[in-house]
């Protein structure tokens, strides 16, 4: 397992710089936008990543739901933290695309928005988190999931029909892409995932040390005060993790 | 079923009965949501034709921000003296307690909508160029849609620090549908702008999920500790 | 009198919040209708091990078990009261009572006034709650307890607060209760008001169970009493 | 077209929110190194 994680390293930063390579160079330059459709290569790919990482907390609040196991829930959080991670990248880019194509940094796209509002309930998700009472937060986190992932669907349609009525500039989609454009949109993907999942592991890391260090202080933070009797007896019922 | 029925209306009612003694929440919120109007109808010029257009938004967001102060009180009254613990060691369903507090809060809700629609009609001139009857179920659906998820995360921002604020952080994010849902709906009735029935199904969905949603996963709620 | 062995069963059960563990590994058997004293400072676990015996708060390891099953299914079996007073301040004794016993699905104002009864206060009483003076206020939280006759009762410092008298007053009816077959947990750092009356005192030290002993004075370890 | 500034303020902006977020984690993993080592030495 500590070989894996530098060897992944590289092959992602291999990756990764193929796939920039394939986005700035070898895709095909499209004709009404021009060089800044490449932004696209990032754009979509972090949006699928996000997605991608949103849906699996979402398994994993359910299994933790279930099963209260306490490895699902460092899970979800990490999903969720990256998950916005990506998210806002996607938001950042979204206008900086929009700009120069429409003139106009912000539109009510389905896409878009649903993005946005997803955006929202994770970071009301991660808020949450901080701030309740540590023993209870996985419960309700894990519940706030399934209720966001319920409204998703929703806000998506609520969105949609908007727009139908309100005319606004179409953003990309539409027609078919390029076969070129594809591949290297794939290409992203791959090495965005890959990138994901490396900095998932290590947050995953992150987290599991955290609640070592919170157990462990825990189980040491009365020891101090209270004097010999209880230090004496601790190691004979200390927990065996 | 029975008792879970016995059970709702008794909780149902000692709610109206604490209410009705100390009426705290129902007179902060009425304050509370006059001066909502009135600030409005500053800051949106209530004369100017655009204002007809937006009617419908200060309407619903008025009553947003109105029922997060009820919403806020609900389990305020249940923490005092820690009576929120007497029911959860009793063998209860606490999806009555869920129901009631809904319940409660529907009603509190819709007496605020109540005082506070004609002053909005009254400042604003409204009158509906489309059906107006259609106003009614937009209302009813609309106003569940706020409170079946406030009740239930006020039930969560309960168990969290700074509680108060965490409410609308909380709910706010997962309401965006249903509020765009009331606003369309509600300006379309305004305006006589076509037909509001996608808007009137998309909130009957939102109530059936969240209502469906809300009876699951209260139990986990209330005895999360 | 039945006096099955262990009603109560603890197995290693720790409670952890976040950097702090209020239980840090509490095994422990409790027999059938006797009294309890579960003593200690502050902090050092005590309403935590009642809470979770309670059923309110869910150990982050370990088990409980009474009579054989979880907490929350035993929940018929057990009253609890807490320090604050679990009435509405708002409603009157008897209302409050009548609330609570729909809970349990008892019906009729019988029972509600029997328990208000038995803790020697006036069914009849129409002030509210919230007007009543500590102690009575504590024997009214005691009749919400045992409206619908527990076997396991918990109390949680039920004579911090009140005057000497009334706290001699609720020591009484505990031992009545006691005598007719309830097994009873009492939370205090009063442990001089139970000498005599507790058949096991309970030590409890940063989150531990640190001695069991069968007299207040007799404890070798532990804090002196009646610190806090 | 002068577009390609954009082009490159997006990427830009992609790379910089990742390496933010890295620095957090890494800021993160040295404070709880330190606690835990603290925590050794009691």
């Amino acid at each position: 397992m500590k070989r894996l994680f530098p060897i992944l390293s590289v092959i992602t930063a291999a990756l990764l710089a193929y796939a920039l390579y394939e986005a700035m160079v070898v895709a095909p330059t499209e004709r009404t936008m021009g060089d800044v459709q490449r932004i696209f290569y990032y754009h979509v790919p972090s949006a699928w990543t996000a997605f991608l990482l949103f849906m699996v907390n979402l398994v994993a609040s359910v299994v933790y739901l279930i099963r209260r196991n306490p490895k699902a829930d460092a899970l979800a959080v990490v999903c969720a933290e990256v998950g916005v991670v990506f998210c806002t990248i996607v938001l950042v880019t979204g206008p900086i695309w929009a700009r120069p194509v429409w003139g106009i940094w912000w539109t009510w796209d389905v896409r878009l928005t649903t993005t946005l509002v997803l955006w929202l309930i994770y970071v009301s998700y991660l808020v949450l988190r901080r701030f309740s009472d540590s023993a209870q937060t996985p419960v309700l986190a894990a519940v706030l999931a399934i209720f966001g992932a319920l409204d998703v669907p929703l806000v998506y349609f609520s969105i949609w029909f908007f727009r139908t009525q309100h005319p606004q500039p179409v953003i990309g989609g539409g027609g078919s892409l390029d076969p070129g454009m594809g591949r290297v949109l794939l290409i992203n993907w791959l090495a965005f995932c890959c990138f994901a999942f490396l900095v998932c592991w290590s947050r995953y890391r992150l987290e599991m040390l955290q609640r070592e260090v919170e157990e462990a202080h825990a189980m040491e933070s009365l020891v101090g005060a209270d004097g010999v009797s209880a230090k004496a007896s601790l190691p004979l019922n200390r927990s065996p993790r | 079923m029975n008792s879970l029925w016995a059970v709702t209306l008794a909780t149902l009612k000692k709610d109206i009965r604490l209410e009705w003694r100390s009426k705290d929440a129902l007179n902060s919120m009425l304050f509370f949501s006059l001066l909502v109007v009135v600030i409005f109808s500053f800051s949106f010029d209530p004369t100017a034709e655009e204002s007809r257009q937006i009617a419908g938004g200060l309407v619903w967001v008025g009553f947003l921000f109105a029922s997060v102060v009820a919403l806020n009180q609900t389990w305020a009254r249940e923490l005092r003296n820690q009576v929120l613990d007497a029911y959860r060691v009793s063998p209860a369903p606490p999806n009555s307690l869920f129901v009631a507090k809904a319940l409660g809060n529907f009603i509190l809700v819709s007496v605020l909508e109540a005082v506070m629609a004609p002053l909005f009609i009254v400042f604003y001139n409204l009158r509906a160029i489309g059906p107006a009857w259609q106003l009614i179920p937009i209302g009813v659906l609309g106003t569940w849609a706020l409170v079946v998820n406030g009740t239930f995360f006020a039930a969560v921002s309960i168990r969290t620090r700074s509680r108060e604020i965490m409410l609308p952080l909380l709910l706010f994010p997962i309401s965006i549908p249903a509020v765009q849902a009331m606003v369309e709906a509600t300006r379309i009735i305004l305006m006589g702008d076509g037909s509001a029935r996608f808007w009137i199904v998309l909130l009957l969905t939102y109530d059936v999920v969240f209502t469906t949603a809300c009876l699951g996963l209260f139990e986990t709620i209330l005895h999360a500790e | 009198m039945t006096n099955t062995p262990s009603i109560i069963t603890v197995s290693n059960v720790i409670k952890q919040f976040g950097r702090f563990a209020a239980l840090r590994g509490v095994t422990a058997e409790f027999d059938a209708g006797r009294f309890h004293a579960i003593l200690g400072d502050n902090g050092a676990g005590k309403t935590t091990l009642l809470r979770a015996i309670a059923g309110l708060a869910h150990p982050t390891s370990g088990t409980i078990s009474i009579l054989g099953k979880t907490p929350r299914t035993a929940c018929r079996d057990i009253g609890y009261m807490a320090h604050p007073s679990l009435l509405y301040d708002e409603m009157s004794g008897m209302e409050n009572l009548r609330y609570f016993a729909g809970l349990y699905g008892i019906a009729g104002d019988d029972t509600c006034r029997e328990a208000i009864a038995s803790v020697r206060l006036d069914p009849t009483l129409t002030r509210p709650v919230g007007q009543y003076s500590q102690g009575m206020r504590q024997r009214m939280s005691l009749a919400r307890a045992i409206l619908h006759d527990p076997r396991v009762l918990l109390l949680d410092e039920p004579f911090s607060n009140v005057d000497v008298h009334s706290a001699r007053e609720m020591v009484g009816l505990l031992k009545t209760m006691r005598d007719a077959g309830k097994t009873i947990f009492v939370v205090t750092h009063q442990a001089q008001l139970l000498e005599g009356v507790a058949d096991e005192f309970v030590w409890m030290q940063a989150g531990q169970i640190i001695d069991r002993t069968s007299s207040a004075r007799a404890a070798g370890v532990g804090p002196t009493e009646g610190v806090q | 077209m002068n577009s390609i500034k954009y082009l490159y303020a997006a990427y830009a902006a992609t790379w910089i929110i990742h390496v933010f977020y890295l620095t957090t984690l890494v800021r993160r993993y040295s404070r709880l190194r330190q606690q835990l080592r603290e925590l050794g030495k009691k």
